[in-house]
């Protein structure tokens, strides 16, 4: 049950050794950098020190007490984050696959929205745009 | 009272400072924002549309309309783009 | 995309190097010999050389099509698998995470009640009870 | 026509063998299943229930009143318990 943020890469199958013992269901979503048709080549990711933990952290322990997980962990990285790169993962444990789906949906719903990441978009001219919040991922919010 | 204002993202950009510390008497974080704003045309421009700000305090999210309180911290930044 | 069946433990982390490359976003479930509160030592899979990989190659292809994913892997174990042992996974990779999660939860639908594996516990004292088929994995396939 | 019975799980136990050949003119699954329970109080027994037994012709899942046809090869047994 651990919240983590930092530069360097992270190796799921290494995140999972002895993850969920006696848990049944294990589920992990990983985000990676996608090279959107080769317009991009890395992202770079901005956070805001000290909040970011606090949130990880409040949201591991909501999800952990509402579907009853037996053991969840959060990695997300910083920094300049190059195509097919993972971005980061959310892992979780529960006695049945209904309960560690939905607190996996759950985690990447309150991530997507409520923690202080910024993506900004790195191109073959260097820094270009930051990433929008996407619409559907407020509206994912409001089924919890 | 002195209070610590962070800024992230395209706002940090914006303004042109990651953080500065200001001293107020604002009683409301949009209070604070308005102190802001009127600060020079950067904070103007980056703080024109709020609806594009979120706020935390003291490293909770929170809304415009937050008592500032004792708060020690108050960090103005975009959406979230998180996971 | 591929299905494999096999006796052999398998590794998370070896079978997601280069899964779902420029997807954005991956999900595993990964299923567990639980102990029942102590109650078992192992679990024993039988199934249906054969058929099995007819089934689990169907469905991975129904997913991948429904779902728009450009990844999926499937692997499951059979014989005697000792509590804590991996006994399957899914992975499913797509641009989006409600794409890749709804294409993780439709093959475990499947696979739960359309695959020809059977379970057996075994305990202190030897081979025991067949795993009965649960009522609510039946009624999950109805909303696919 | 000679059709290739296979049984798992709990069936096989019942039964007492993985597989049999059998000689048949079922017309459909159904038909095929009253045969086998014919042939001994093993069968009878572990097909009592149809409501417990799940079929699979040439290895594609379906139901008892499925046409035999060509079958080269049936499978019966219990609700399946992957995953």
């Amino acid at each position: 049950m651990s919240a983590r943020v930092q530069s360097e890469p992270f190796d799921i199958g290494a995140e999972l050794r002895g993850f969920g013992a006696d848990a049944g269901a294990v589920v992990t979503f990983s985000g990676l950098v996608r090279s959107e048709d080769g317009r991009l080549t890395a992202l770079e990711i901005e956070h805001y020190p000290g909040m970011t933990e606090k949130a990880l952290t409040a949201f591991g322990a909501a999800a952990a007490q509402r579907f009853d997980l037996t053991d969840w962990r959060i990695v997300h990285r910083h920094g300049i984050l190059s195509v097919g790169e993972p971005i980061m993962m959310v892992a979780t444990a529960a006695r049945h696959r209904k309960a560690a789906f939905d607190a996996a949906e759950y985690l990447m719903d309150w991530l997507k929205s409520r923690a202080p990441f910024w993506k900004r978009e790195i191109g073959p001219d260097g820094p270009g745009e930051w990433v929008a919040a996407r619409p559907d991922d407020e509206d994912a919010l409001a089924r919890w | 009272m002195a209070v610590e204002v962070l800024y992230f993202a395209w706002l940090r950009e914006r303004i042109g400072v990651p953080r500065e510390t200001v001293q107020t008497d604002a009683a409301t974080v949009r209070d604070l924002i308005a102190q802001l704003a009127a600060m020079d045309e950067w904070h103007a421009a980056a703080l024109s549309d709020l609806s594009a700000v979120r706020i935390a305090v003291d490293q909770e999210l929170t809304d415009l309309d937050a008592p500032l309180g004792h708060a020690r911290e108050v960090a103005l930044f975009p959406p979230m783009t998180g996971g």
